[in-house]
């Protein structure tokens, strides 16, 4: 077996060193009962390399990559284009086959871009600092209500119907068994600002609220000042985490932390990363410098080797769970290494002059599409303000047109149907991304492929 | 010595004493790296995007005004950067990094092969689910390997690491008793737990009891049993155990624990020792991760991603998080999400912690070195696995203390104390730091904390004998110089990194977390 | 001069003179490996095929009994043996590669990736034509882009490297000249011309005359008009030409060896300085050479593989090799063979020069990185190499002696004669080795042959001035240094290197240029 | 442009340190009138890497790749599975971004594997010595040929016919205009042993031939032993020239140096190469001790450094063009060396364990290919002996039906009507190869349309 090194030789002088008998010696504390002797039952035996690529190339086959037709998904996960360096970067073995940087005079590579991610993220975000990575936003999500909850003391998270489902959804599950509260606002989806109820989160904010997560853009698209909802919060005591999960529009709208934002957490996916099906993704997290000893997650800091020459090391870690164990501020240790590493190579590439074409160019292509649908007699644009995606409404049967669309192989945007099941209004409605990757010939393919469904 | 170098020649020649300070800073191939903050500027791009101007009208008035602030590179640049960077790093694939809890085995790069293929790594989580039929056949695939490796009936793929599976798994025991009527307000964990364990514990609202371990290195039984009780929700056990032994007693402790109506959350991290071995299943146990980037080896890549699915047994089932996959009547794959929850539909569930549906990326690697192995070579993997760790065990028990080696065999890992080198002046760390300038990555440091100063060694099943004769070799030789008074070696260590030891109490006093522009003064320094 | 270390710290601190021989040979990352042959073993193998019994029947009687005795790894030990061994390489990803004449470019990934697609590195060269139109038509593509970047009209894509396409030039001139009936009998080559270029004449049958360059380092014209006459074939020029300068008399040049029946090879080895400035085709050449590998930026991959398509006047275009690529009627491509020339199709082809069609992978880089770069992109590189260059030159020409600086600017690369160490016991090659320790590649060493102790330093236009400055404050501290008498840094250099200085004489004394088992005298010692 | 560091800011600066107004000062020897004042004409501006992207997939779709169909071509490059770490290893930057190893102290990766390359194709071929690669197999075999010159003084060079067309064209061309006399025999395709010579070249050895080149197993797949041409070539005083297109066959056949040969030159693209439509390819070239100071190429040996540790150079220089100038033994310079380094990892993989095992699979299955068609009437199959390639004789257009089976998505072999334009025996042949890749469902389908064919 390829993978594996011993020869029998090696086998049977390694058992005579050890003093055993047979391998199964080695295994005496294994009940007999439960001990298997021989290969497991119901699974193949070992396959060579040639045999697996063409199991998984026919799997491959199987499903329609974004690439290979036009391609309008959003709702959280992005389809931007990753130069190819990226991808070399995040697959040189030093970077890919190696550990958490415990080490640190072997794993100033890993501690280096941490460091320098961090220092990205925090910039993008306009916070003072930012961990080196969680899951992905989802998760980082519900942490940031975790930390809210330390840093005040207090329990009732209030959510904005803006903010993803899917997000909503993981911090009702986490927060179910513990005895925060959770006050989530239902989304709705009016004319113009969908999915914006600042007004009503302003007025749900009381001295019992740890924080406000909102969401920018939201899951609808739309775009809304923060100021004044931050500016609450704060006079109520609470913090005010953002949400954002499309990290590109960071390249053309006000960062969270310039409008107020106590916490940022976001989905870092479209900066380096693919689509992968919903994983692995980036969570990423930003806070004040004051609330950093309340952060859960990892940290890189600078500090001197013993002859004075600057490196980095993983830092207070007495946050962490191998140290603080039950009183950690999260359980979480893996976290997105490689895709933080992928994020901070696009990044560097990009600069601050790249972000801000690239979101020019998303922008500008999503205005154009949105005024193409607007056109099209039986669709609603909702959306006033976006920036590369934005929701319809028609008066059909969205998840049906989306799946007779993709059997004409295009891919024209996500039926909310399916992300909020009950809501007969919302299900009437699609949300379309535009991103840099779209061409003029897809954006023809869905203009027709829509006036086709109205007509 | 000369023996250990490989080449067979003599490398003692003349040492680095008459090399001349570089005028760079450079030494050679090891090559000083400015941050990117230092070389790259504002104005400069390494992609080519058109310089269009942003249309703000339907901005909301929110434009971004204010400096974003991040430099860029040429690509030229930044090639050199992460590339000077990574050479900076030790990894799997330079050496043997025997991290004991880590099981930093072989990445095979089959798997980074398969896992881009565009039919995977090139399509959105919100596909219609007509369009991604082999991505959810293969999410089918993988649960049934791993339901058929464990002998276990559900498995839930969605937890992104190990800790999130931890939390999935005790998730679904709170939702079990509250089901009952009672969530019950402790969880017991033993001492050598990792550090997740209690953590997770913590964040499903459950208070935390220890138990010892026994001189022998394992959970103590009758401890426990006294422990067990109404409000006992159940136990969280590591099995192999991280001081890498077997829990022989572990169906005795679940017939203890449900016979207190409580349930047993088994941590698979170390699932590598007894793959294809013995399935959990027939232990007794009722929900148990198991860390995809550890036993099936998708990379760990410098810390993550992980993917860390549970399986669960028949009674949690009910409880697993959605969403998961299924084949419908006209055999179809289908995704059991929100709306099937909001039709009514595995209505038990403890709901989505999670966007999406897990890590895909890493499912495909996974599958992929599953079937590489097949149910033949698995055995094998835990076989070899165990047989290195117990090589390295015996052949350094003679030099080093390992305070469970009388009590038998270990599995895939060997646990050594500080015992040895009491009164040397010298700690566990100093030795590691000397390992370093060896060629090696030190072992797991001062983990569990139920030995002191422990040396946590973990060779995995894919290193040679004569790599792991070298190893022990030089772990000899180490050994011998700590007693022989070679105080220098190791206080000084290491010398030949890219640097010297860092100071980690500085790091952390006044933590410097982001890059700013140095102050003029210190600049001038 | 911690001014030169770019994360602004002074790194003068403990140096490395206290530092232990470590037991095991390695210092930390800088890792020692053995041969292949001292770690594998014949048994062995990382690929899992079956083992099945090989049928003789059908062998003819010649099955191969006697071992074949090479040996094999599993997979784990053969990445780690070659990335233990890449890691021993420098290269442009690391860092400055500034062998004159050598353009060592930044090679993009993109160029990686999109060789590897599926319809170009999976393709058969014997495929029916229609099975690959898109192959043929992306050949048809490049052969446009070469020739208009040359403003040639014809182009042969089908030789392996520079040296092959130099080759195919003076295989097509000596056609031509036995069309006229007399093959001739000499070629003109300066002295400052590469190895490849008498040898290459040579090749062809012809005698080689060499023409000294001027005291400006160019070809002289006077003598090469003196040497004119009936039985010279040609010259073979390179334009730029070795020592970094453009042979500004070289219409003139074309135009006697026209008048006297002969013909102008020209070398584009260094096309990287013009591209996009000059087409050569408006300078009078009859055919030209151009390393994709240079100045098209495939990567040299440590010594190969390269593509070396030659430009051809109108006078020469018939004479041309086969096979080539052409649109026929119905708009398809097809490729021009043998099967055309038996058929009286290009009847005054010279013929094939290689199996199959010729470097289709690196046919795909080079067009990347054109179409890349675009007609203003190209004539941006050719600006900025030439500015490098002349930007090192000036920095530097006060410290060491550029014997041709004082003509004026440089093209793409500056030359340096070794003049200005005279007296101090230390040469170009101790200067080179001490490069290695302040971790940069040398410069081109000892040619060309026209100044004593060249030093030849081509930094192309992928270099950031931030790099060049870093470097050129070393090279100057290097040049004090060697002044200052500083001999140890030099005559012990590299230091820092994987390997101290490596004795060449002895390798060519008594060649070893395969491994074989160790007496067993020589291994016990 | 995203490959160009230099800012305007920079070249500013640099042309000031100069001395120089503007970048056209710079350019002062170039003649005026031939200078462009402006990007070239007829080409098209910078393109961003996603459009780059974009229409090389354009244009690799219009390809038929082998893996996506039943491929059974040949005739001097073979489909062969190539493991995943191959490619990974020889796109690392270190191996992929270096130059020829002119400095050693800091390119001993290359130069080791070199090494290591050497034995391996010295040791597989059955010879003393090999060099670092050659371009390919056909330009291998001319040197080989203007090798035998050197050291036999003499000037003809016999070449069998069932050497490949391409490498005997070469040869033709390269010969041609030096005095090199090249007695190239005609191609037979006789049942039982096409293209065997072997008599007729034994006849033809005489005192002034410098060499006889043989192919085996030969572009017909016919294996001939060649001891006894070895034996009449030595008696005459010329060298033996061996040239094998597929070195896979050195796991299951005798080697050239068992049987005598003194140069053995060979195409090695099937191990660890991909097809890559005809190039880059690897040429082998080996030799024995005695000749090795008239090998072309480089040549990597073992010495040591200043403190006795061993290590590796370039050496015997002394042959090559670089110091020899005219005198040299090749013009060549750059080589095959990251083909060499795809080869060495491979080899490294496989051992003589997994070369033996490919080499019967590939044996046998092409021998149930084989006895497959023969059972078909309407097919002869001409070979006795073969390895993994062999030619069938048909009835019919063979390049018609070829190119029928390619519409059908089918490689069925190669037609020999375009080795062998004029030949109109040959023209209705067919080669076909069948390796380890090749599928039973991949051989049924060829069955069923070579019976189709016939019907
Ligand atoms: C015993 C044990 N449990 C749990 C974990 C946590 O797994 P993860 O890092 O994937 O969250 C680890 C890994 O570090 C471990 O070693
Ligand atoms: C001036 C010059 N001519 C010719 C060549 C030969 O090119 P190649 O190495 O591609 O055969 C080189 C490259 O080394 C060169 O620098």
């Amino acid at each position: 077996m390829r993978y594996l090194p011993l020869t029998d030789t090696d086998r049977q002088a390694m058992l005579g060193t050890i003093g055993v008998q047979d391998i199964d010696d080695l295994f005496q504390d294994v009940p007999q009962a439960a001990r298997l002797d021989g290969p497991i039952e119901g699974l193949p035996m070992h396959a060579s390399e040639m045999a697996v690529e063409r199991h998984f190339s026919a799997l491959a086959r199987k499903n329609k990559a974004a690439a290979h037709s036009p391609f309008f998904l959003g709702c959280g996960a992005y389809k931007h284009h990753v130069p190819a360096s990226v991808d070399y970067i995040i697959q040189r073995g030093e970077f890919l086959t190696s550990y958490t940087p415990y080490q640190p005079e072997i794993a100033q590579g890993t501690l280096q871009y941490l460091f320098e991610f961090q220092t990205q993220v925090a910039r993008l975000t306009g916070m003072d600092v930012a961990n080196a990575s969680m899951y992905d936003g989802s998760t980082a999500c519900v942490e940031a209500i975790f930390m809210a909850r330390r840093v005040t003391r207090r329990k009732k998270a209030v959510i904005s119907g803006g903010v993803h489902p899917h997000y909503v959804s993981v911090a009702r599950t986490l927060t179910h068994f513990t005895d925060d509260e959770i006050d989530a606002h239902p989304a709705t989806v009016q004319q113009g600002a969908p999915g914006d109820d600042i007004e009503a989160l302003v007025a749900a904010v009381d001295e019992h609220t740890s924080c406000v997560v909102v969401q920018n853009p939201n899951l609808f698209g739309h775009i809304a000042d923060l100021s004044g909802l931050a500016a609450r919060c704060h006079e109520k005591g609470a913090l005010l985490i953002a949400v954002v999960t499309e990290v590109v529009s960071l390249g053309a709208i006000k960062s969270p932390g310039e409008m107020g934002a106590d916490i940022v957490v976001g989905e870092g996916q479209s900066i380096g990363g693919g689509l992968n099906f919903g994983g692995p993704y980036l969570g990423l997290f930003a806070c004040n410098q004051k609330h950093v000893r309340q952060m859960p997650g990892r940290l890189c800091g600078e500090t001197v080797d013993a002859t004075g020459k600057r490196g980095f090391v993983l830092t207070l870690s007495t946050r962490e769970q191998h140290i603080r164990r039950e009183k950690a501020t999260s359980n979480i240790c893996t976290n997105s290494g490689l895709m933080a590493l992928a994020f901070t190579v696009h990044m560097t590439l990009l600069g601050e002059e790249g972000m801000r074409r690239l979101a020019a160019i998303n922008h500008n292509r999503a205005v154009e599409v949105a005024e193409r649908l607007a056109a099209i007699s039986g669709i609603t644009v909702l959306n006033d303000s976006f920036f590369n995606e934005f929701t319809i409404r028609l008066e059909t049967d969205t998840r049906a047109l989306v799946r007779k669309m993709a059997r004409t192989k295009l891919l024209g945007g996500v039926s909310l149907g399916r992300l909020y099941p009950d809501d007969g209004d919302i299900e009437r409605c699609i949300t379309l991304a535009v991103t840099e990757t779209v061409t003029d010939d897809d954006i023809d393919a869905l203009i027709s492929a829509y006036k086709g469904a109205v007509a | 010595m000369t023996s250990m170098n490989a080449k067979g020649r003599d490398t003692s020649g003349k040492a680095l004493a008459d090399a001349p300070q570089t005028f760079s800073g450079n030494r050679a191939l090891i090559l000083d790296e400015p941050l990117i903050f230092e070389i790259g500027d504002r104005s400069r791009t390494g992609v080519d995007l058109s310089d269009e101007a942003l249309s703000e009208d339907r901005l909301g008035g929110l434009a971004r005004n204010r400096s974003i602030d991040i430099p860029g590179l040429s690509e030229p640049e930044t090639m050199r950067h992460f590339t000077r960077l990574s050479r900076m790093n030790y990894a799997i694939d330079m050496g043997l990094f025997p991290l004991g809890s880590c099981t930093m085995k072989h990445n095979p790069r089959l798997n980074e092969k398969v896992a881009r293929m565009k039919g995977f790594a090139d399509i959105h989580p919100m596909q219609p689910q007509s369009t991604v039929q082999g991505a959810l056949e293969l999410m089918d695939e993988l649960a049934y390997w791993l339901k058929t490796l464990t002998g276990m009936p559900e498995v839930a793929l969605s937890p992104k690491a190990g800790a999130h599976g931890e939390l999935c798994g005790m998730l679904a025991i709170r939702a079990a008793h509250e089901a009952n009527g009672n969530p019950r307000s402790t969880v017991l964990v033993p001492e050598s737990a990792h550090g997740t364990n209690p953590a997770t514990a913590a964040f499903c609202g459950y208070g935390v009891d220890s138990i010892l371990a026994t001189k022998e290195g394992k959970v103590d039984v009758a401890a426990l049993k006294a422990k067990l009780g109404p409000e006992i929700a159940g136990i969280m056990i590591t099995n192999p155990n991280t001081c890498g032994l077997f829990e022989k007693d572990l169906i005795e402790i679940c017939d203890a624990v449900h016979e207190a109506g409580g349930y047993v959350y088994c941590d698979g991290a170390n699932f590598n020792a007894i793959v294809g071995k013995v399935r959990p299943g027939d232990l007794g146990i009722d929900a148990m991760h198991i860390n995809l980037h550890k036993t099936f080896s998708t990379p760990h890549g410098g810390g993550g991603p992980g993917s860390g699915p549970v399986v669960f047994s028949k009674r949690l089932a009910p409880y697993a998080p959605l969403p998961f996959v299924r084949k419908n009547d006209e055999g179809q794959f289908e995704l059991v999400e929100e709306e099937n929850l909001a039709a009514g539909d595995h209505p038990d569930s403890f709901g989505r912690m999670v966007a999406f549906h897990g890590q895909m990326g890493m499912y495909v690697r996974a599958l992929a070195y599953m079937m590489s192995h097949g149910a033949d070579g698995l055995r094998q993997v835990a076989e070899d696995a165990v047989l290195n760790a117990n090589y390295v065990l015996r052949r350094l028990e003679g030099e080093m203390s390992a305070p469970f080696a009388d009590g038998g065999p270990c599995m895939h890992e060997a646990l050594f104390s500080d015992e040895w080198m009491k009164g040397s002046g010298l700690s566990t760390l100093d030795v590691a730091k000397a390992m370093i300038d060896e060629g090696y990555h030190p072992m797991t440091m001062y983990f569990p904390l139920v030995v002191d100063g422990a040396m946590l060694i973990e060779p995995t099943e894919t290193e040679s004998k004569a790599d792991l004769d070298r190893f022990i070799d030089v772990m000899i030789a180490l050994a011998r110089a700590v007693k022989a008074g070679e105080t220098d070696r190791f206080k000084g260590a290491p010398y030949y990194a890219p640097l010297r030891r860092l100071d980690e109490t500085q790091a952390a006093r006044k933590p410097k977390l982001t890059w700013s522009e140095p102050d003029v003064a210190e600049a001038a320094e």
